[in-house]
């Protein structure tokens, strides 16, 4: 009983895409109110891996367990209905207003519940709250980010799964978006995200790295950064 | 069928604008279709053609008026569509070029569709008498029309409007309009896109229906083999109006009716080569319809 | 100054519907140098590359190429007056085999009569897939190929585009040795790259880009240690 | 090194050698059945089915674009000849240059639509055929085209040369696709549809290859649509705009397999062979069939029968 529940685990996971195989028997795991980094650089497979997770790609082989569920053929719906939510690197639809794309991510709440949910996002994200009715593609990059995080929070899940939340953010925005990620870490939410910057090593209570489709790392920072070949690898101009 | 007295370049304009509301109801189904999966479905004049026969046979048959016909028609039409959907769609969205791959499918369910009415009803014209919507002419601005075409054209902004509500109204519409804005975004998020994709694509042929209905008092009468002039004029509407955005299709439909009118009013033997010619020369001056989305090749 | 450098770049300008993807980049390349182009997503790396390679007309400033302006001309001549390139992610010729799709850039892209395909794929290890088509090839495979594909054309001028990504170790370091031994035989390359460890192992210098704009120019070493560059990559100075 | 020489050496050779001999035989099977069989009509629809389907698999199986108006160069071509026969009042080879020029004409007017992608290329260009027919049909041009009163070409009604001259177009359709699979031309359109940005990188213009491609495709339906115009001598803007043989050759092309040379072959006579046992009574029975056909083909087979052989690895000639 030591060991915090999974909210989520993947075990041996092969895909790919065609005849062109991508992931070689990957596998993870997030604890409750645990938040995971999976850091990989560029084409490593963390997007992939996230997909099958979620159930946007099917294994060939392997197994995703959501909570005490196997749901290795469940259809991404069914998954987010269990409470997971996923963030993709775009993560919003541009051509629906703030209020719309809120109400599309929890589609699945009942009307009362969602309207509370939305006036509580919006109490975090004061920025989205001022411009409800806008088209999200009219969004900056930082704002649309948030709205996506927002957008996935609006079911209210257990699990937030992001790819890449720093793609396409300058600087200030990764640190922003950094801040408001942790206070939903602090609220208890599991998070597992997909990164190659290493900013969102602040995040991790456990970090996983990918490399040509394998797990090569599971540990702590610390012993991430002790490791010199890691180090080096992930730590990019030093 | 001209109108009579008064300009006439008044008289082509009105009654451009009245058959414009119901080439919006032609093209309008087609574009949700294309807006929702990205696909043509080139069987969509067929259907048309198909609703038109339901309400000869249920005229002739059953003395049945249009208007239950038309609300009949949406019934079934959706009801047949939804299987239509799943069935052949899924599948095909799978494939590397579905847009290319739909074009080559739904053309094999046109001929399907054209030759199953032909063994069934043959291949002669089937017409309705017109006095069923109303006898007498409807004065417009000093223009007669036949009350025939406004009844269409009244029917056809009611279809148009209960589209609107639905796509911004309600919460099936509001993951609709997710679907259009990106299919992948919205298979993100949890939304069943097959399911809201089988009620768009029930919806369109049901819209189809209704236009076929119709078809008889617009277009004068109804045959077999009328689904593939049907299908460029369908698509005619909808890439002036811009692809994939179904409101967008009433602009479409008011300037296809408007110069239609007019080249049957000033240049009456050349009419048929209007719908031919404007698909082409918006495809190529302007591909992104009047109101945006590229169709070029990089 | 080193002689007349191959490529000149001097305020380039391309938008995309009102987003300046580059806004007025100028760099320049001398034969046998390789330059590394850096910076985060969306800084316009890439679309820097496909300007200088034909795929889109810039919207302003210029393009020389060996002396003459190649903004704007098309990709097919540009690729025979010695420009070439490869993909971030490959764009082989799927239902062409490995042979075909070499033998094919050797035959059109202009290169010196008597061009040895079978060597080339023999240099770069593909030898033993020459007749399969490339659909059947894996990803490091694919990527390879374009780069053989792109040598085929015997370019002076060669942009490579995140070759490293998907590549695991062992053959990172293999393509970084290619990439050298390219240099060395005069050809100048503009590589752009995330990974700052091949970065580190190809390149002469580096241009570090944000925002559509070059703000650094110099080694690897000095980029490293410029506090504004940092600060664009690692958002205020994270696990510097 | 075994494999590469396999990939360069005498394989090319023997290819071109096997694809030829195909060729060669089935223009000399067509030849020989006109003696031997007495429907000659039906032979020669076999030959002009023959030929719009390698046509249409020059521009679709190497370059990927699809027109569902082949029928307007077919179109184009019957007017060609028919206006040159009627009004110039030449011979038959002279109005059969003129059926070819016709279709070379329209494909160049056409030149803009290959600028449009894959599905609206496909519907531009079944307008394009659409608009000809139209003008070509329409009342007002009676004293020039006869509109859709038809056209009669007595005086230039010759079965025997006609038939002969439509097994020299398709020999020529049937070499300009040996030519394709087996030349570096060929292999640089294929290329541009696999990738035109990766085909240009490789130094092939993209335009050019696209530009040649549908000319020639424009330049077979022309000249068969011109043998036609002079073998029947007489027939109606309906027939000659008629949109099921568009059809007929996409089935039969796709059924067969494109970019091949046999695919397309096969299709005919398989498919084409079927349509005719059965006979034609009831037309309709058979446009339920291919529509069915295409859609099955489309979910379960793309790329045709010949796919079953490739997928294996197998060559298919």
């Amino acid at each position: 009983m030591a060991e915090a529940a999974r909210v989520v685990s993947a075990a041996g996971i092969e895909t790919g895409y065609g005849r062109v195989q991508v992931l070689w028997g990957a596998g993870l795991d997030v604890k409750a109110k645990e938040s995971v980094v999976l850091l990989g650089a560029n084409g490593a497979g963390k997007t992939t891996l996230l997909k099958v997770i979620v159930g946007l790609m099917p294994a060939w082989k392997g197994s995703v367990r959501l909570g005490p569920d196997d749901v290795t053929g469940w259809r991404t719906d069914k998954r987010v209905r269990r409470g997971m939510a996923y963030m993709s690197e775009i993560g919003v639809f541009p051509g629906l207003s703030i209020n719309e794309n809120l109400r599309v991510g929890g589609q699945f709440i009942e009307k009362a519940a969602l309207k509370r949910r939305m006036e509580e996002l919006y109490g975090y994200f004061p920025d989205l709250a001022h411009r409800r009715g806008a088209l999200a593609g009219s969004l900056s990059g930082g704002q649309r980010k948030m709205l996506g995080i927002a957008k996935a929070l609006a079911s209210s899940p257990t699990l937030l799964v992001m790819d890449e939340p720093s793609a396409g953010l300058s600087p200030l925005f990764v640190t922003q978006v950094i801040g408001v990620l942790s206070r939903f870490r602090e609220s208890g939410l599991a998070m597992l995200i997909a990164e190659q910057n290493v900013a969102f090593l602040d995040l991790a209570d456990r970090v996983f790295t990918l490399d040509g489709g394998r797990v090569r790392f599971e540990g702590s920072v610390a012993e991430l950064q002790a490791d010199d070949s890691l180090h080096r690898t992930y730590f990019g101009l030093a | 069928m001209l109108p009579a007295g008064k300009p006439v370049l008044t008289g082509a304009i009105i009654a451009g604008i009245v058959f414009g509301l119901y080439f919006t109801l032609v093209g309008l189904g087609l574009n949700l279709v294309f807006g929702v999966m990205r696909i043509v479905n080139l069987a969509h004049g067929d259907f048309l053609m198909l609703g038109g026969m339901a309400a000869w046979w249920l005229f002739t048959g059953f003395g049945l008026h249009p208007l239950v016909a038309a609300l009949l028609v949406v019934v079934v039409f959706v009801a047949a569509g939804l299987p239509i959907y799943y069935l052949v769609v899924p599948r095909l969205l799978r494939s590397r070029d579905s847009e290319m791959l739909s074009l080559i499918l739904f053309f094999g369910v046109s001929q399907m569709i054209e030759a199953v009415t032909t063994i069934g009803f043959g291949a002669t014209e089937r017409s309705l008498p017109p006095r069923l919507l109303g006898v007498g002419p409807f004065i417009v601005l000093g223009t007669r029309l036949p009350k025939a075409w406004i009844f269409s054209a009244a029917v056809s902004a009611l279809a148009v409007l209960l589209v609107y509500l639905y796509l911004y109204r309600t919460r099936l519409g509001t993951l609709t309009r997710a679907v259009m804005v990106s299919r992948d975004e919205a298979l993100a998020t949890g939304i069943d896109v097959n399911f809201v994709s089988a009620v768009a694509f029930g919806i369109s042929i049901a819209l189809a229906g209704v236009a076929g209905v119709f078809a008889p008092f617009i277009l004068g009468s109804i045959t077999p083999n009328m689904g593939v002039a049907l299908n460029i004029t369908a698509f005619a509407v909808i890439v002036v109006g811009t692809l994939g955005n179904p409101l967008g299709t009433l602009l479409g439909g008011i300037i296809y009716g408007v110069s239609l009118m007019l080249m049957q009013t000033y240049l009456s033997s050349w009419a048929n080569l209007l719908p031919n010619l404007l698909l082409i020369a918006v495809l190529l001056i302007r591909p992104e319809g009047l109101l945006g989305r590229t169709v070029r090749r990089a | 100054m080193s002689p007349e450098p191959l490529l000149k770049i001097e305020g380039l300008v391309k938008t995309f519907g009102g987003f300046r993807a580059l806004d007025g980049v100028s760099l320049h390349l001398h034969p046998g140098e390789v330059l590394g182009l850096v910076g985060p997503n969306g800084s316009g790396k890439t679309t820097c590359i496909n300007v200088i390679s034909g795929l889109y007309a810039p919207d302003g400033g210029s393009v020389i190429y060996a002396g003459r302006s190649i903004g704007g001309e098309k990709s097919h001549r540009l690729a025979k007056s010695g420009i070439n390139r490869t993909f971030q992610s490959p764009r082989p010729f799927l239902s062409l085999t490995v042979r075909e799709n070499v033998e094919l850039a050797a035959h059109y892209g202009d290169p010196k009569p008597g061009f040895d395909v079978d060597a080339l794929l023999a240099l770069l290890e593909l030898d033993g897939y020459a007749g399969r088509p490339a659909a059947e090839l894996n990803s490091a495979q694919q990527k390879t190929l374009d780069l053989a594909r792109a040598m085929a054309t015997e370019p002076r001028l060669l942009l490579v585009d995140e070759l490293a990504a998907g590549l695991n170790p062992a053959e990172l370091s293999r393509m970084a040795v290619r990439l050298r031994a390219l240099a060395g035989s005069g050809m100048a390359l503009l590589v752009v790259e995330h990974l700052m460890g091949f970065i580190d192992k190809v390149t002469d210098r580096v241009v570090v880009m944000a925002a559509g704009k070059e703000f650094f120019g110099g080694t690897l070493a000095d980029a490293t240690r410029d506090p504004e560059v940092i600060r664009v990559f690692l958002g205020g100075g994270h696990h510097g | 090194m075994p494999d590469i020489a396999s990939g360069t050496g005498k394989r090319p050779v023997r290819r071109i050698i096997l694809d030829a001999g195909i060729a060669a035989a089935v223009v000399a099977g067509m030849g020989v059945m006109r003696g031997v069989y007495s429907n000659e009509l039906m032979l020669f629809n076999f030959i002009v089915f023959l030929t719009l389907a390698q046509g249409l698999n020059i521009i679709y199986g190497f370059t990927g674009y699809l027109p569902f108006g082949y029928v307007g160069f077919y179109g184009a071509g019957a007017y060609g000849f028919s206006l040159a026969v009627m009004h110039l009042h030449v011979p038959a080879l002279v109005g059969m240059a003129a059926a070819g020029g016709a279709a070379l004409v329209l494909a160049v007017i056409l030149l803009p639509l290959l600028r449009l992608s894959g599905a609206y290329f496909a519907i531009a260009s079944m307008a394009a055929a659409q608009a000809v027919y139209e003008i070509v049909a329409n009342p007002d041009l009676e004293s020039i085209t006869k509109g859709p009163y038809g056209v009669s070409l007595s005086q230039v009604f010759a079965p025997a040369a006609s038939y002969y001259a439509a097994l020299a177009i398709l020999a020529f359709a049937l070499l300009l696709v040996v030519w394709l699979r087996n030349s570096r031309f060929g292999m640089s359109l294929q290329a541009i549809r696999d990738d035109p940005v990766s085909a240009a990188m490789a130094g092939v213009s993209v335009v050019r290859g696209r530009t040649i491609a549908w000319l020639l495709s424009a330049l077979v339906a022309g000249l068969v649509g011109g043998v036609f115009a002079w073998h029947i001598s007489v027939f109606y803007p309906d027939t000659a705009f008629d949109l099921s043989v568009s059809i007929f050759a996409t089935v039969f092309l796709l059924f067969g397999g494109a970019t091949t040379l046999s695919g397309p072959l096969l299709g005919v006579f398989i498919l084409y062979g079927i349509y005719n046992a059965i006979g034609i009574a009831v037309p309709q029975y058979f446009q339920f069939t291919y529509g069915a056909l295409i859609v099955a083909l489309v979910l379960f087979l793309p790329n045709g029968l010949a796919s079953l052989l490739t997928r294996r690895g197998i060559r298919v000639p």
